[in-house]
């Protein structure tokens, strides 16, 4: 493949382009994940968001993922893209695609991904609120790691 | 030489996105209690860490060249 | 709401426009289910589709399945287009989309609405082979219903 | 008066969509029975039934001004 399935990126997502990466004539099934910034968390209001990654390890971390989907589900194409920088309420920080013959693993091997992505992709968030900021996920209060920690075997 | 990264929350606290230091052959471990002794205030221990955009355990043997990352528990996504 | 969130058109399905109606501040996640034409169904090529509905009936199913998501995931928000007449290869059929604050939920109510879609939405696809055509469904051989029959509350 | 209506297959083979019959007061199965008695190589008993666009048993009753539609299998998504 000449374009890479797995971008860090500065500027606004193209959810079209992401799919585009996966679209393909044996595929019936696309899901696509938009995670996008919320208003509300823990009924705290967010004004904006900063997102900060450790871009080379979060593009191969990326690419470890699309490798166990390919062990997983071997019929799945995924394509992931998540943007880094400054984030207002609704904007787009992160899309999943992933494409299959049959819809169940196109589901699947989705959620799979945005999983693995809060368990191992070196991408932080800053909330910014009416009454300060804070970097989320290094402090015990607001860590959020499924399975403890992030998996070694990266 | 190895290289050390700094993110989130620690590179703001420490002021610093890197810093190059002249160790080697040292652990994991060893490499976070020199941080702790150099910043007393901060601990170091609870940190992923990655050699080479590899995570790596506390064991690990950091050689020369090496580029060393703490990474804090991501928030990605 | 002013804007119908199920529809049945002819023309080409807008994935963006089908996102939008279900994009909010309080939403942090959505999932987008996209149906397409593939170009093999058990070893057989298919050259093109044709998809008939019952459009006022359809419609009416098509609001049920939105209310059973309302009644199941109260924070979900759905939206659901599906297209009929006649569809070549990777062109869009159906496209679903989710909000909601949590993924999770997301997720299973996209996948619960394309399930419901295929057991109680009165539409029909038509395949055009090489040697023939077939309406799909209504033969034993290709009959896929996963519970039977369609449900009967609607 | 009753409105009967065809989808997919079984439109193609009896050729219309719709067939507008003087009868009511009958049960959807005494609707099937008196459709294979006039298409003696069809079988209606395993189509479900809707009428005015709602999923409704064997049992049912057709009232005046209703729309019946026979729906094969739904194939759609």
């Amino acid at each position: 493949m000449v374009q890479s399935m797995f971008k860090i990126v500065r500027e606004p997502i193209s959810v079209e382009e992401v799919t585009n990466l996966v679209s393909r004539r044996e595929a019936g099934a696309i899901t696509i994940f938009i995670g996008t910034v919320r208003e509300l968390t823990k009924g705290k209001k967010t004004l904006s968001l900063e997102y900060q990654a450790y871009d080379s390890m979060a593009i191969k971390m990326l690419n470890l993922i699309g490798e166990e989907i390919e062990r997983a589900w071997p019929d799945a194409w995924v394509a992931i893209t998540h943007r880094v920088g400054k984030l207002e309420i609704t904007d787009i920080a992160v899309v999943i695609a992933v494409s299959s013959p049959h819809r169940s693993i196109a589901y699947e091997a989705n959620e799979y991904a945005i999983e693995r992505i809060k368990q191992i992709v070196p991408i932080w968030k800053k909330e910014f609120w009416e009454d300060g900021t804070m970097w989320i996920g290094d402090q015990l209060e607001t860590a959020e790691y499924p399975e403890g920690r992030p998996s070694e075997e990266g | 030489m190895i290289t050390v990264l700094f993110f989130a929350g620690i590179r703001e606290v420490i002021g610093l996105d890197r810093i190059i230091i002249k160790k080697d052959r040292i652990t994991v471990l060893q490499l976070k209690q020199y941080f702790e002794s150099k910043y007393p205030l901060l601990s170091f221990e609870p940190f992923m860490t990655a050699i080479n955009e590899s995570f790596v355990t506390d064991e690990a043997m950091i050689k020369d060249q090496d580029t060393v990352a703490f990474i804090p528990p991501v928030s990605g996504g």
